[in-house]
């Protein structure tokens, strides 16, 4: 862990970020700033706005108001100003979302292939290179069926860090997944921490957090309610929020 | 140039066409439906014996064109009927009845089909509990299964109402008088056979697209009580 | 005693299924008053061209009164009752045409030829022109005719006074013609004073045959016949009839 | 009345003439559909409202009238006016296979606009989202992921539209087309016997139904070879921690 | 509880019952004899032939060998004899079975009515009875699907109640609920139990075991290893296996 308060090059930052569906506002002006190579983990109850957030960086979600900065590109919405964004972060998903009508070697370089990045040579050896990461290089020309749903998640890991993005985020990576899969996966997220990758991880998984995470951030309705890093976090909750979420949910974290 | 009187002449035999049209509708569907429960049943068993004709009969019905099938019973039904029963001669296979047979044979397969689905989508329970409760098999399947396949089956059983209502316009072909046969005829004699057969096209579209808020208040009622009220 | 008729219904002025629903037409008159003279009760029963003939077969009725003509073909089948009117089976042909009816004269002159499905005359006519014409197949003759007027076909053969009655005589008719000899498809060798068109029995019902026959003379000979057709043609339609019409 | 082997064997030549007039009418048709009904619901799932509603009032149209009636409108309804005789595109329709040709495709389409538009909501959202967070451009995340996909989850309701169609091609007769039921119709009438030319006719049919059944069995087991057994995938959708 | 040593009325009786499902044998010669009155709590791991048990005893599936009596009437497969059989024991569900599309209150009198017993007026009392006895007869108008899920339960055990069996089976009727509605369930079965009813329960409710069951039987493999006084059963388990499997299940019913 890195010492945070020297300055460092900032390679995400929201600004009173405010999103609605509808007339539910689901974000309510939320800011925060992510230097390059920090980790930072989010929880929060369900509804809280969680998703929304990690998806208005990428913009799977539009947001309404308030500035979006991923590696000095504003977010302006505009399609090449989204396609810029989406190249310099990449993303995993709950539900793990491969494509399930082709291998897992094929799942990795289509993006390469239909971006024309490199040769078919090159992107094959660098998705090799990526699955050898996760350790599921021997499973490469199987169909994602054909995989238990950790190594589906390491899978969709490795798809997402063939396109070599800067900033990785992760939803709930783990929340899918039977209770013995879930350590193989938080292994990979945590060796990408450590090699230094800029993360902001949704995950209740609190080992994780007090392992690998600089800074917790506790969300709620929307808002960001605290901020600090892991032992504080854990140990000294501030908002009484938080305090009452971590009661609920230490004990059934024990796996991890 | 055919005065205005008559087109409503036409139009006025166009409504004995939609009364034929209708006629037809209505009993094709409801035979087809009791063929295809009773054979939709009967493939829920597990006897050979019925299954294999079952099998066949559907393979036939869903792989021949509903209008050669229509042509075969028209045409060919009369001398069937006569040889099969030994009666002489004195069959009247009408355009009417024979119509009705033959989307009612080929659409009894399709409901079969769908009725069969739905028994098996039925969780076993429901039939454990009427053996448990020692209900008699038919009044089980009348007042228990029964009910609940066709809520399962509704929306296929939709879509069959529909696949019929076009269907009866076959019997034109076979000269039964229906709206199709009217718009024809009527257009043959006033050389202007695009009004008719266009009226007779929002016919058919005005009661399939009618069907659709109908099968749901069919559908609300039929779900009476099996949605949870408040939380 | 209970006949049961059957009939066409979409052929006028010899069939017509009016806009009321009721049945009227030369044949249907004609038949009714056939009934009457027999003493039988009929019940006129309006069908599909095409089911007509097996549906005699099978019983389903007692004798058709649609005019058909008694080819070979059909007599192997069935037995026909004396000829009810000739109209005999003619070609219409653009007005301004100067065609050979030969297939020589007709290849390479683009033509199409409109038949009826199931007709004894296409079948004729096929083996006439064989492959220097093409031919289309219709359902009913309105539909032919219509689409003659479209264009997409350019020349009939038809009866002729169906042809006379449906365009030459109405005013889409201005732009065709009848042209060539009119022609009988049904036993050549007779007399062209009884060549005409008969109503069919099932094969042996003779009983019948003769009371129907009967009374088809009776009507010519007293000339109901020809104040019947006068109703609907105003051409005579056999030698009896012209002779009953010459006498007024 | 019996089925006379004889004469069905006789007829056989004729009989197969006329299956060839289905087999093409229907592939033509079948090219079509595939070609038009994925624009087609394309627009009708479109936000834009000014395509969404002429695709859905195509195919309620297309849908709801039977496909006879349309054949009756195209072929002798629209050739009653002068303007259609006298436009380009009148060669089109005063050929009866032309009129067939477009007549079936605009049912065929308007039904298979909405088993494109049922086989691509069927793809599941997250899988296009994957996509586009891996920066793929949406119109390459249409073609390259939802469309192989939908093509998968549409296909058994592709089956029953193909074979619902050929079916309904018997009915092509009425615009003078001699297709198989047309030519077994003619040796009824020849003939007078209904039941051996349409039996015949009726087995072709079978057989070729069950043809296309076939094939479309084999197609289904290629596309979903990725559901091969081996170990299968365990997943849970409950949330792990917190309830 | 009664004293079980003294001579009684036998209910039910088994006698070496084999049971077959293909090559797989589910029932490998029981034994076992329910007095009238009695209340049998059956337990043991998944798959041990439990449910098989029972359910051969009302012949939802018949046995391949060995002797069935119920109230002196030996089961012998016929249609005649399998209805008379089925009349006189009643079967609550794990999943209730009730008929969705009906109201509780039909529910109840379907069977009565269907099968010429009383008249309408009757039978409705008779089912407003024994919904009441299961304190639910508030809800008899309503359909099953507004009803939580231990209501459901008590309805389908007063459908059962309204055929007046002298014999109950229970297969697992607590274990599709929810913790908070298990308690009401087991109370009306208590209430059975305790009037006398002869029931037959296969149930891992430890504490329902504990308070009304006569004896308790353990079952496994398709065998039946111990039959005990409720008390012995849990304190002084005899056979090694029965240990071990009480050992697992005892901290997970806790609620009761
Ligand atoms: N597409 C949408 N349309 C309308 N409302 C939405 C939509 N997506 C999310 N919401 C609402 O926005 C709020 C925040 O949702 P979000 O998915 O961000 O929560 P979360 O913190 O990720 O919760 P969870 O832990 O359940 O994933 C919720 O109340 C949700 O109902
Ligand atoms: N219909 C069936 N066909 C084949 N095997 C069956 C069938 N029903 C049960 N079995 C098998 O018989 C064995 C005993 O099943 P049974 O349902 O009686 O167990 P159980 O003790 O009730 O288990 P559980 O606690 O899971 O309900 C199991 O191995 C099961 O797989
Ligand atoms: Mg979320
Ligand atoms: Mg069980």
């Amino acid at each position: 862990m890195r010492d945070i308060s020297t300055p460092q090059t900032i390679d995400v930052s929201l600004r009173d970020v405010v999103k609605h569906y509808g007339p539910f506002q689901a974000l309510k002006g939320v800011s925060l700033e992510v230097a390059k190579g920090e980790t930072i983990v989010i929880c929060g109850p369900s509804g809280s706005g969680k998703s929304t957030l990690i998806r208005c960086i990428n913009q799977l979600e539009t947001h309404d108001s308030g500035d979006i900065v991923v590696r000095g590109i504003t977010v302006d919405g505009t399609p090449a100003n989204t396609r810029d964004v989406r190249i310099e972060v990449g993303m995993v998903f709950q539900q793990f979302n491969l494509f399930p009508h082709i291998t897992v070697l094929q799942n990795c370089t289509l993006a390469l292939r239909l971006l024309n990045k490199g040769t078919k040579r090159l992107n094959e050896e660098k998705a090799m290179y990526y699955l050898e990461r996760v350790r599921i290089a021997e499973q490469a020309h199987k169909y994602p069926a054909q995989l238990s749903g950790g190594q589906q998640q390491r899978v969709a890991i490795a798809r997402a860090l063939c396109m070599e993005p800067p900033v990785m985020l992760f939803d709930e990576p783990t929340s899918a997944l039977d209770p013995e899969m879930i350590n193989e996966v938080l292994q990979v997220m945590e060796d990408l921490a450590r090699g230094g990758m800029t993360m902001i991880c949704v995950t209740h998984e609190m080992g994780f957090a007090r392992r690998v995470a600089d800074r917790c951030v506790f969300m709620a309705d929307g808002e960001i309610h605290e901020i600090a890093p892991a032992e504080a976090f854990f140990d000294a909750p501030e908002s009484p929020r938080l305090r009452g979420f971590l009661d609920r949910i230490l004990p059934s974290t024990a796996h991890s | 140039m055919p005065t205005s009187v008559d087109y409503s002449g036409y139009f006025q035999q166009m409504l004995g066409g939609v009364s034929i049209t209708v006629q037809m509708l209505l009993w094709s569907f409801v035979i087809s439906l009791a063929i295809g429960t009773v054979f939709g049943i009967l493939r829920t068993g597990a006897s050979g014996v019925v299954q294999i004709p079952l099998t066949i009969y559907i393979s036939i019905m869903t792989g021949v064109p509903s209008l050669l099938i229509l042509f075969i019973i028209y045409y060919g039904g009369s001398g069937v009927l006569t040889a099969l029963l030994g009666y002489d001669r004195s069959f009247d296979v009408s355009p009417f009845s024979s119509g009705v047979a033959a989307i009612a044979m080929v659409n009894a397969a399709y409901v079969c089909d769908l009725v069969h689905g739905a028994i098996r989508n039925l969780p076993k329970g429901q039939f454990e509990a009427c053996t448990v409760l020692g209900l008699p098999r038919f009044h089980a399947w009348r007042l228990i299964l029964l009910p609940q396949v066709f809520r399962l089956a509704l929306p296929g059983l939709v879509n069959i109402w529909i696949i019929i209502l076009k269907e009866t316009s076959l019997v034109s072909l076979v000269g039964l008088s229906d709206l199709v046969t009217v718009a024809k005829t009527a257009g043959g004699a006033t050389s202007e056979p695009f009004v008719f057969l266009i009226v007779a096209s929002f016919f058919y579209i005005a009661m399939s697209t009618l069907t659709v808020p109908l099968a749901n208040r069919l559908e609300r009622r039929l779900n009476r009580g099996q949605t949870p009220v408040g939380a | 005693e209970t006949l049961r008729l059957g009939n066409e219904g979409t052929n006028p002025p010899f069939s017509i299924m009016s806009g009321d629903g009721t049945l009227s037409g030369l044949e249907p008159d004609l038949a009714r008053e056939v009934c009457k003279r027999i003493g039988a009760d009929c019940k006129l029963v309006v069908m599909d061209f095409r089911a007509l003939v097996p549906s005699l077969l099978e019983g389903k009725f007692d004798l058709l009164v649609g005019n058909m003509t008694p080819s070979e073909k059909r007599r192997e089948k069935l037995d026909f009752t004396r000829p009810v009117l000739s109209n005999p089976v003619s070609f219409v042909v653009p007005k301004d045409s100067d065609w050979t009816l030969t297939p020589e004269g007709l290849r390479g002159k683009n033509v199409t030829v409109g038949l009826q499905r199931g007709d004894m005359n296409a079948a004729y006519l096929k083996t006439l022109f064989g492959d220097s014409v093409k031919y289309r197949d219709y359902d009913n003759p309105d539909q032919t005719i219509l689409d003659l007027t479209a264009g997409r076909i350019n020349m009939l053969f038809m009866p002729k006074l169906t042809a006379a009655v449906k365009l030459i005589d109405t005013p889409k008719g201005s732009d065709w013609k009848f042209a060539g000899e009119p022609y009988y498809s049904g036993q050549e060798d007779l007399p062209a004073d009884q060549r005409g068109n008969a109503w069919p029995v099932r094969k042996g019902d003779t009983a019948l045959l003769d009371r129907v026959n009967g009374a088809l003379n009776a009507m010519l000979a007293d000339c109901t016949y020809t104040k019947i057709r006068e109703k609907y043609i105003s051409t005579p339609l056999l030698p009896e009839d012209a002779a009953c019409a010459a006498k007024k | 009345m019996h089925f006379d082997l004889s004469l069905a064997i006789a007829s056989l030549p004729a009989l197969f003439h006329g299956l060839m007039m289905t087999i093409c009418l229907s592939i033509f048709v079948l090219l079509l559909g595939i070609v038009f009904s994925v624009p087609m619901a394309l627009a009708r799932m479109s936000k834009r409202r000014s395509l969404a509603w002429p695709a859905l009032v195509f195919v309620i149209f297309f849908r709801g009238t039977p496909v006879l009636v349309l054949l009756y409108i195209l072929y002798f309804g629209i050739a009653q006016f002068a303007w259609v005789r006298e436009s380009f595109f009148w060669p089109l329709f005063a050929d009866p296979f032309g009129c067939a040709v477009i007549g079936l495709a605009l049912n065929h389409v308007a039904y298979m606009t909405d088993v494109v538009r049922g086989s691509l909501l069927s793809v599941p959202r997250g899988i296009a989202e994957a996509s586009l967070a891996l920066g793929i451009p949406e119109r390459k995340v249409f073609l390259w992921v939802r469309l192989p996909l939908a093509l998968r989850y549409g296909i058994r309701a592709y089956q029953n539209e193909v074979v619902g169609f050929i079916k309904g091609t018997a009915i092509v007769s009425v615009v003078t087309i001699n297709d198989l039921t047309a030519v077994a119709n003619g040796i009824f009438q020849e003939t007078y016997d209904p039941l051996t030319p349409m039996i015949t006719a009726a087995v072709m049919y079978w057989i070729v139904v069950n043809l296309v059944r076939l094939g479309f069995a084999g197609l289904d087991r290629w596309l979903n070879r990725h559901h091969a057994p081996e170990p299968a995938s365990r997943t849970r959708t409950r949330k792990a921690a917190v309830a």
